[in-house]
C-alpha cells in the first residue's frame, strides 16, 4: 500500500472505534487524520490540550486566528458548543478521566501494554508534552501506528526506550491488524487484507495470541 | 497605584540568575514586547519555567537562541532545534516535565499547596528522585510546587487594576503563573479602564498582578 | 444526546444509600427544584458532601429536617440549628472539613489527583487519623479527594450540550462537583440553544453534565 | 464604654493597620464593621471566601440581588473592577497568602498566637468554613474582639479550646489595647484611654510584656 493510503487505512479503523459523544484526544501526525474518518451519526468532542474542546477544521487560509492554535501549534478552529479552559483544567479533564479515547502514535509498545514515544536518548529528546498525562489519565488509549520502522518490529516484549507510561495501552491499530492487550498478552483481532497471521506474528517481536473470532480489518 | 509602566521598567525588574515565568503555548502568545527587550538588554543566566521554548524565531524561543538561558523547565522543547543542542552541548540544563504535572505544580505555588499527588509518570524516567505516597492503595508521585521571582504573561483585556480576560487558546498557563510568582508583569493587547470588565469574565484578578505593559 | 430531563427524570437517578454532592454556598441558589423533589421522593440514608446545610427552611437544610441525610461532609453547619441537634443527638454523622480543603478535595477527585497536601489543619482536631508529609522542612496535611455517585449543580445560563455560565456568587462548589460525581445533574435557570454561549464564557464545559434540568 | 461604641472603637483601629492596596478579608460580626472606617486615601479590596473580590456595601432595600451574598448569607453588591471565581480558586487567593489581612473574632487567643475560634465542644460545633484556611494562609492575623467575656479572660496562657490553627495570631486589638504577638510573647504596644497597664493585665490571662513605646490607642 502507497505509504498515505496506508496511513488513511488505519486512521479509518481508529474511527471505527469512537462512538457517539466520546470526547477524544488526537496526538500530532497520524492519529489527527482520525478526524476527518468519523461515522455518521457519530459527534465526538475533540479536546485539545493547551485548553479547549470542540475542535473544529483547519480554518481557510487567510481566516487564521493567531489566538486559536492546536497542540502541535497549528492553527484550527473552534465549534459552537466548545469552550477555552486554561492549562491546569486542560489537564484536569485528562488526567481525571474524562478523556474517552486518546490517540497516539509509539516508537515501542510491548506485550504489557507498556508505551515508549517521547524519546531516544541521545538522539530525539522532544519532551513528552501531554502524552504522559494523556495515557495516563484517558478511559481508552489506542496507539496508532505503522506495524514495523524500518521493517524492525516496534511492538515488542519489552519496550527498550524509556516509558511514556506503564501498562497503559489498551488497543493497538496498525496497517496489518488490530491487536487488542489483555491481562493474557496482545490479543490479535482482525487482520488486514492480504495479510496472513504468519505475516502479522513475523513483523512483532511479541507472541501474538490469535482470537477465536479473528476478523477481517475493515474500514 | 498606578500598574502601567513602560517596557523599558519592566524588563530593568529582570536581573540576571533570575528564575522567570513565561506565559504561553508553542509562540502562540508569549509576551513578544517584553521578551524582545530582554533579548536587547541580555539578561543572562536565567531559570525558565516555560510549557515549551517555542520556534527558535518566535518569543521565547528568541532567549534559547540567545543563550540567555541556563536552567530550563519545560514540557516540550521539540519545536526548537537549538534547545535540544545547547541541552546536548551540556550548555543548558533542562528539566521536562509532563505538561499536566506543570500545570498543576505552578497552581500548587500559587494555592500554598505542598506538592499533589499524580499517577503521572509513575514507572518512568519521570519518577526518579521522587517521592511514591500511596493513598487507599494506589501510587503517585509526589511533585512539588513551582515558583518565580517573576511571571510575565500576556492577557487579551487587561484593566489598570490588572483584572485580566483571555481570549480562546492563549489563556494557556498564564493564569497559573500569575498566581505563583513575587512579581507579575502582564502584557496586554488593550488596557482598558476599570469597570469596563464584567466580575464574571475576569479570569485572573488584579490583586495578582503588579504591572502592565502594553503589547500594542 | 439529549441531556435536558424532566425533575422526576433526574430525581428518579437518586437511590437511598448514594452519596450526593449538592452545590450553592448558604442556600445562594441550591438546586431548589431538584431538593424539593428529593424531599418529596424521601430518599434517604443519604451521605451528603455540600459546604454547609443552608437553613431549615430553604434548600440543603430541608433534606437535614427531613433526616434524609445520614452522613454529611461539610464546612460549616451554625446556620441550620437542626444539623447541630441531630449530630448531638447521635442521629447524623457529620465530618467538619476546612472550607479550602473541602473544594480542593473536590478538585482533586475530578482531576485524577491522589490528593492535596495543606498547611490548613496542621495542629487542630482536623490533623486527626491523617498522614502528615514533610516536603522541604515543612510539614503537610495530606487530603484525599471527595467523589460522589450524584452531583446536583446549579447553573445561571446552561446551553443543550451541557456548557455552563455561572453567575456572580453562585459559581462556589458548583464547576468543581461538576468534575467529580459519576452523574452530573444541573438545573438552570435559563437553557439555551447550543453556540449561544460564547467559548470564553463556558466555565463548565458540557463534557462533565449529563443532565440538564429547568429550574423555572 | 457603651457595647456598640466600644466595638466601634475596635473597628476604627483596627481600620488603620490597612494599607493601600491591601486585599482584606473581614469575619463575620465585630469585624465587617472595620469596612467602615477604612482611612481615606487607602483603597483596600475586600475578598468573600465564597467567591469574589472587589465586595461593596449592602444594597438599598429592594435592591438586593439573591445571586450575590457574602460568606454570611447577607445580601452585599461588588464594586467596578471587582470579580467572581469559584471556591477553589477563592482559597487559592487564601491559602497561596494572597490576602494581605484577615481580620477575626476569637474565642481564645494565647502566648503562641494560637487561635481557637470555631467550636465549644458539646455547646457549639458551627464548624470551621474558611476561618482555619484563612488564618494559615493570610500574610497577616488580626485578632479582634472584647478583651474578656463576661469577666472571664480570653488572651490566656494556653488554649484550651480546640484551636483553630497554631501560631497563626499577628495583633490583637481590644477595647482596652493593642498587643502584638512576638516570639518573645504578648508585646502590650498600645493602652486604651482611661485604661491602666494594671488593668489590662488583670483582664489578661497571658503575661503581657509592656512595649518600651507603649502609646495611646487611638482612632
Amino acid at each position: 500500500m502507497d505509504k498515505n493510503l496506508e496511513k488513511e487505512f488505519i486512521a479509518k479503523r481508529v474511527a471505527k472505534e469512537l462512538k457517539d459523544g466520546d470526547v477524544v484526544n488526537l496526538g500530532i501526525g497520524l492519529p489527527t487524520l482520525v478526524a476527518n474518518f468519523v461515522p455518521e451519526g457519530v459527534e465526538i468532542t475533540l479536546q485539545s490540550e493547551n485548553g479547549f474542546v470542540g475542535m473544529g477544521p483547519v480554518p481557510n487560509e487567510g481566516e487564521e486566528d493567531p489566538y486559536l492554535v492546536n497542540a502541535g501549534g497549528q492553527y484550527v478552529t473552534i465549534n459552537p458548543g466548545g469552550a477555552f479552559f486554561d492549562s491546569a483544567f486542560s489537564f484536569l479533564i485528562i488526567r481525571g478521566g474524562h478523556v474517552d479515547v486518546t490517540v497516539l502514535g509509539a516508537l515501542e509498545v510491548d506485550e504489557e501494554g507498556n508505551l515508549a514515544n517521547w524519546m531516544i536518548p541521545g538522539k530525539m529528546v522532544p519532551g513528552m508534552g501531554g502524552a504522559m498525562d494523556l495515557v495516563t489519565g484517558a478511559k481508552k488509549v489506542i496507539v496508532a501506528m505503522n506495524h514495523t520502522a524500518k521493517g524492525a518490529p516496534k511492538i515488542l516484549k519489552k519496550c527498550r526506550l524509556p516509558l511514556t507510561a506503564v501498562k497503559c495501552v489498551n488497543l493497538i491499530i496498525t496497517e496489518m491488524g488490530v491487536i487488542e492487550v489483555t491481562d493474557k498478552g496482545l490479543v490479535l483481532k482482525e487482520i488486514a487484507p492480504e495479510v496472513t497471521i504468519e505475516d502479522v506474528q513475523n513483523a512483532t517481536e511479541a507472541q501474538l495470541i490469535i482470537s477465536d473470532d479473528l476478523k477481517l480489518m475493515e474500514v | 497605584m498606578n500598574k502601567v509602566i513602560s517596557v523599558k521598567e519592566a524588563v530593568d525588574m529582570i536581573h540576571d540568575g533570575m528564575t522567570i515565568m513565561i506565559g504561553g503555548f508553542l509562540g502562540c502568545k508569549n509576551p513578544f514586547k517584553l521578551i524582545d527587550a530582554m533579548v536587547e538588554k541580555g539578561v543572562k543566566d536565567l531559570t525558565l519555567i516555560a510549557n515549551d521554548t517555542s520556534f527558535p524565531d518566535i518569543g521565547i524561543g528568541k532567549l534559547i537562541v540567545n543563550k540567555q538561558i541556563k536552567k530550563l523547565i519545560a514540557s516540550h522543547i521539540g519545536t526548537n532545534r537549538e534547545t535540544g543542542n545547547q541541552m546536548n552541548a551540556g550548555e543548558l540544563e533542562v528539566e521536562l516535565v509532563p505538561q499536566g504535572t506543570l500545570a498543576e505544580r505552578i497552581r500548587a505555588a500559587g494555592a500554598g499547596l505542598g506538592g499533589i499527588l499524580t499517577p503521572t509518570g509513575l514507572g518512568t524516567v519521570v519518577q526518579e528522585g521522587k517521592t511514591i505516597i500511596n493513598v487507599d492503595g494506589k501510587d503517585y508521585l509526589l511533585e512539588k510546587p513551582l515558583r518565580a521571582e517573576v511571571a510575565l504573561i500576556v492577557g487579551a483585556v487587561v484593566d489598570k487594576k490588572g483584572n485580566i480576560k483571555y481570549k480562546k487558546a492563549t489563556r494557556n498557563f498564564n493564569p497559573l503563573m500569575a498566581t505563583a510568582a513575587d512579581i507579575v508583569i502582564v502584557e496586554a493587547d488593550e488596557i482598558v479602564e476599570v469597570g469596563t470588565i464584567d466580575p464574571d469574565d475576569v479570569m485572573t484578578p488584579g490583586l495578582f498582578v503588579d504591572y502592565i505593559v502594553s503589547g500594542r
